[in-house]
């Protein structure tokens, strides 16, 4: 049975075809993968990052279970933008999947560069993803999103060579939340993702020695779900453009959950891991319980938990 | 790249047999009719569990249509719980992942295998007309992997075993059952410890382009996605999962330290 | 077999048994529970808060389970410091076990009231774990801990009525820890304890409400052990006083793990919601653990996976 | 109170029965040789794992040294889980918990149960001298509860079953089966929904004292330290782990709402 569209959605400037995205760093460019069918129920799929040159990511382990959850240390491994427009654009825009392109920086010149190039084909990208958020790397990254200035400078430098819808992808690391998202507003975001990793580690107690390289790593999964959505909840009491959450949702409920909370997509990484037909799953969930109470449009159950709706 | 087999597959334990306290080789029957590839493997995860969270891969050391065997070792919580699982326990399956040994390589072989690495050699073996089959080596440290060791001769009769500590078979690694000149028309396909691999790469200095090895590296995903088990190679970072997880030995990068070793 | 002496340590001025505390709020005054026996292996007990006056707590629903991790809303539920005096000091003191009452506090005036008291019974008690961290409650409770100069007036105050050891509990939602950290150390703590729980929430969907009355409720268990981990470790970095590792510790290497990121004793939690012999069993799994390395102290884990120790 | 025996205890699956597919009794061996009051409870757990991180509290229907017996119903991860349960796994169970019914308490008690409240009353019910009792009746919603109060009435011959929508048994609710005056010699003993239980005390306004219900809260620690059962009573906030199950409906205050029903 194929999925309704009462699922579909636009969100921040971008057609989804569900509220259920793959995030950025865990669906390859594989072609095999970019596939209808084997991406039933995904309203998109985020990009792992992309740079303005090719990065070869951390060096040592890279991936540590926790209880319910991933640490990971990747670092950004990618091509590079130019190896992506060249090789892979054509093959994911051809694919009729919605996607966003997940854009990290060190600079903001990188990232005007990174953009000014994929402006050029701007047909063919729905929107962006700016990644202020990555905690695995050294410089960049994360260090963007954690403070209202670096937030408004990055998000800025992005505005200027993109055009096109612009979602920016939050840390849970960030100091005054409520700053940082009035400086994505009033940069010329176009939705929040709320949120990317949050900062963990692990020691292995035979070597005796940190498992990362770089100490600490950015830990998702079921875990931290409860975590990310009571950051969804308090940016939604606050923020001026879409949220979409992102952190452990692993069942409908959580999915579910998120959209009560105020979110009007969500993104999903860990719970591929587990299992690839997650979205699919999800999406089916949500069907039922709108069938279950009579309701037309997943839209009527975002903020669906506040006090007053959204 | 056979990566387009990949899926989450429902599957059943057939039934488990204990070689001692540690050492497993388990049957089971799942959703997938297609071929396997010597080499493949599969991610088992319990289907309605969050915790474990990830898949644990295991190389499949034997299949059919709907079927296929594994051989494993207790060495956490996971395979701690698989060897305890009766008939009948519902697994989530993804695969088959990797590309597999080249099967359909004209050249003569000698398998080499450390400790549990030889499910993949074993099923490699078995998928090699008898004419191409140069040999075939079990390395184990000691005599802790005894019962392991005898089942796997009495399922292979030629296999040639080796114990670090002396304790049964030859003594030595399974490096030295090798000959000390790799015959030109003759390969190795080894499976086993990345030592053992490193080793196998000095020993044959200049074949490296004619040893292929079948790595293991963590994983998340093992489905190319998470990046989680990419290793430097000399044409850039490869993932050991659909990449993967058998390189030939010139690709790899061997210098790099690995920080679990 | 009783455990050894090797894992004894004297904390902040307070002397354990092990390094293996209970944590506030999960062990009851109920005088069967305070005996050598059913607390073996147990360092130290935290009491639940107490506070000047008697508090009911919250009202609704108090615990929720999360993926390996449970939820909590109780609202520092206590009797008050007078019936404290009366009813529990006399017996816990006689018991033998080492602890520490965990006092949480509304205003600076509540704390010296609350502090003064118990420091009539000086020679009763071994500690004071000062909770600037909880986050279930309207007034104080985590709003001290959150920022350096809260935290800094919260442990002045309690200094003034307080001369004998005094743990600060820190709370994971401080917003610049160094800064805190600093503050809560110039005004004379001993001891921090890193840390309390993490916010997070719960969404019933089918009534489609939070699941809490205060909608925010504090995350321990298992779940966060990588997000305390990382924090003990970058906290043992810069402090200049002994730090006690609090959030997810389950098994003996967790435990280690803490050690070994810097933490000079654990407390535990969710853990005792399992087994109440988690205590036990870590400190079996220490005493192994120095075994299989030939060493003779507990101390001497404390910081070996620092660069260069502690 | 009692909860001196409170520990964390290890057990093993004897057999399981399903009435249907929801609806099941579980007999359990554990390392508990004393005596249960009924009106006790356990909490269960996968001892190995960290999810679910709580032991499940679950009424004892039934138990004699070292072995026990509780009935329960689906409705989540972990009853789905035990209901999979094949004899010889090992749980942990936390227990017994509770204060139990006053069952030297020489008076006359009448006995009422909505659905899975069953498995206490059944415990109560059998522990109580034939003289004492009074009557003993099972109220469940709907059909789907047929095979379980068939099973039960076949335990209990003189049961009288209610189903709320009158497909089997009398027609009504379990306090339809109840006199219209209570006895001055007799005692309420109930355990089931709060709905059930608060309806109980409006149809008794003057014997508050003479009821006396277990009640069920979500629960923690199951050993009286997390607060997170705790309910306002009279005398203050009470836990229901260890200062009850088992509460004088008198003490509890039935209008502080509960969000969950
Ligand atoms: C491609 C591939 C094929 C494999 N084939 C086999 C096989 O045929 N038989 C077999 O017994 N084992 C095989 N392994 C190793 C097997 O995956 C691990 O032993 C297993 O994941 C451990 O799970 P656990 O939950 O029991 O241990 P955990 O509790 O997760 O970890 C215990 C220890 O196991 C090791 N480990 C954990 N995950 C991995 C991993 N992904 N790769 C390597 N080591 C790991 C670590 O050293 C760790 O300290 C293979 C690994 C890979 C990557
Ligand atoms: C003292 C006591 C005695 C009980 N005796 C029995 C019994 O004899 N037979 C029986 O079938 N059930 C009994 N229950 C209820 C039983 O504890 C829950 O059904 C069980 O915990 C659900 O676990 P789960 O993992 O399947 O569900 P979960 O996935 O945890 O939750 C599913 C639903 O179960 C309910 N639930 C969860 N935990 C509790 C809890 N602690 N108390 C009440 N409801 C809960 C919630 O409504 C929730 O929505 C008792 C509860 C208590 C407190
Ligand atoms: C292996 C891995 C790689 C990731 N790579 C990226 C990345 O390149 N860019 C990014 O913005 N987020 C990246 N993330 C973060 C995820 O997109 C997501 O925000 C996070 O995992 C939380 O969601 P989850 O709990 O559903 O996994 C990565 C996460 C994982 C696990
Ligand atoms: C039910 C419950 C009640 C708690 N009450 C208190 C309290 O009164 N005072 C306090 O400082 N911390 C309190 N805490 C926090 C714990 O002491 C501890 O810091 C936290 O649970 C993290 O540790 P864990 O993951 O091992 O549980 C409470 C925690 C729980 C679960
Ligand atoms: S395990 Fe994820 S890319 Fe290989
Ligand atoms: S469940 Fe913890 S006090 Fe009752």
């Amino acid at each position: 049975m194929s999925l309704g569209t009462r699922i579909e959605r636009i969100v921040g400037g971008v057609r989804l075809s569900s509220p259920v995205l793959i995030c950025s760093g865990v669906w390859p460019f594989d072609p095999w993968l970019w596939d209808r069918e084997t991406l039933s129920g995904v309203g998109g799929v985020c990009t792992k990052a992309v740079t303005a040159r090719p990065r070869s990511g951390n060096e040592g382990i890279r991936v540590w279970e926790t209880p319910c959850g991933v640490l990971n240390s990747i670092g950004l491994q990618n091509c590079g933008v130019d190896v992506f427009l060249d090789r892979y654009l054509p093959m994911i825009s051809k694919s009729g999947i919605p996607f966003l392109v997940n854009v990290a920086m060190e600079t903001e010149d990188e990232v005007k560069h990174t953009l000014g190039l994929l402006s050029d084909h701007r047909e063919d990208i729905p929107g962006i993803e700016l990644n202020i958020s990555c905690p695995n790397v050294a410089c960049g990254g994360m260090s963007w999103g954690v403070s209202a200035d670096g937030a408004s400078r990055a998000v800025e430098a992005a505005r200027e060579s993109w055009q096109g819808p612009l979602w920016v992808k939050l840390t849970p690391q960030m100091r005054e939340p409520r700053d940082i998202v009035k400086a994505v507003e009033d940069a010329g975001a176009d939705a929040l993702v709320v949120a990317n990793t949050w900062l963990g580690m692990a020691i292995d107690v035979e070597r005796a020695t940190p498992v990362f390289r770089r100490v600490f790593a950015g830990l998702s999964g079921p875990a931290i779900f409860p975590l990310a959505l009571r950051l969804v909840w308090e940016i939604a009491g606050y923020a001026r453009i879409p949220i979409i959450g992102c952190g452990g949702v692993t069942t409908p409920d959580d999915a579910i959950a998120m959209l009560q909370a105020g979110a009007q997509a969500v993104e999903i990484g860990a719970a591929i891991f587990r299992s690839m037909d997650t979205p699919e799953t999800i999406c089916r969930g949500i069907e039922e319980y709108l069938d279950s109470r009579g309701l037309d449009d997943v839209g009527s159950i975002v903020g669906m938990a506040r006090p007053g709706g959204r | 790249m056979h990566s387009e087999s990949i899926a989450d597959r429902r599957g059943a334990v057939l039934s488990i047999l204990g070689y001692d306290e540690r050492l497993f080789s388990i049957r089971l029957e799942w959703d997938f009719e297609g071929d396997v590839i010597p080499g493949q493997f599969v991610l088992l995860r319990f289907p309605d569990r969050m915790d474990p969270l990830l898949g644990r891969p295991l190389a499949i050391a034997e299949s059919e249509p709907g079927r296929i065997r594994l051989l494993f070792r207790i060495v956490g919580r996971m395979t701690r719980e698989l060897s305890l699982l009766q008939a009948g326990t519902v697994l989530s399956i993804r695969g088959p992942v990797g590309n597999g040994f080249p099967m359909d390589s004209g050249r003569k072989r000698i398998f080499v295998a450390g400790t549990t690495g030889f499910a993949s050699i074993l099923a490699a073996y078995r998928g090699t007309p008898a004419g191409l089959r140069a040999g075939i080596i079990l390395g184990v440290p000691d005599v802790s992997w005894q019962a392991f060791a005898d089942a796997m001769s009495g399922e292979i009769p030629s296999l040639a075993v080796f114990s670090q500590d002396g304790h049964f078979g030859r003594s030595g690694t399974a490096l030295d059952g090798l000959p000390d000149v790799l015959p030109r028309d003759t390969d190795v396909w080894a499976c086993g410890p990345r030592g053992m691999l490193a080793a196998l790469v000095k020993k044959y200095p200049d074949r490296a382009g004619d040893i292929l090895v079948s790595m293991e590296q963590r994983m998340a995903c093992g489905m190319g996605g998470c990046l989680g088990c990419a290793v430097p190679t000399r044409n850039g970072r490869k993932r050991v999962c659909v990449d993967g997880p058998v390189f030939r030995a010139g690709e790899v990068e061997w210098d790099v330290p690995r920080d679990e070793d």
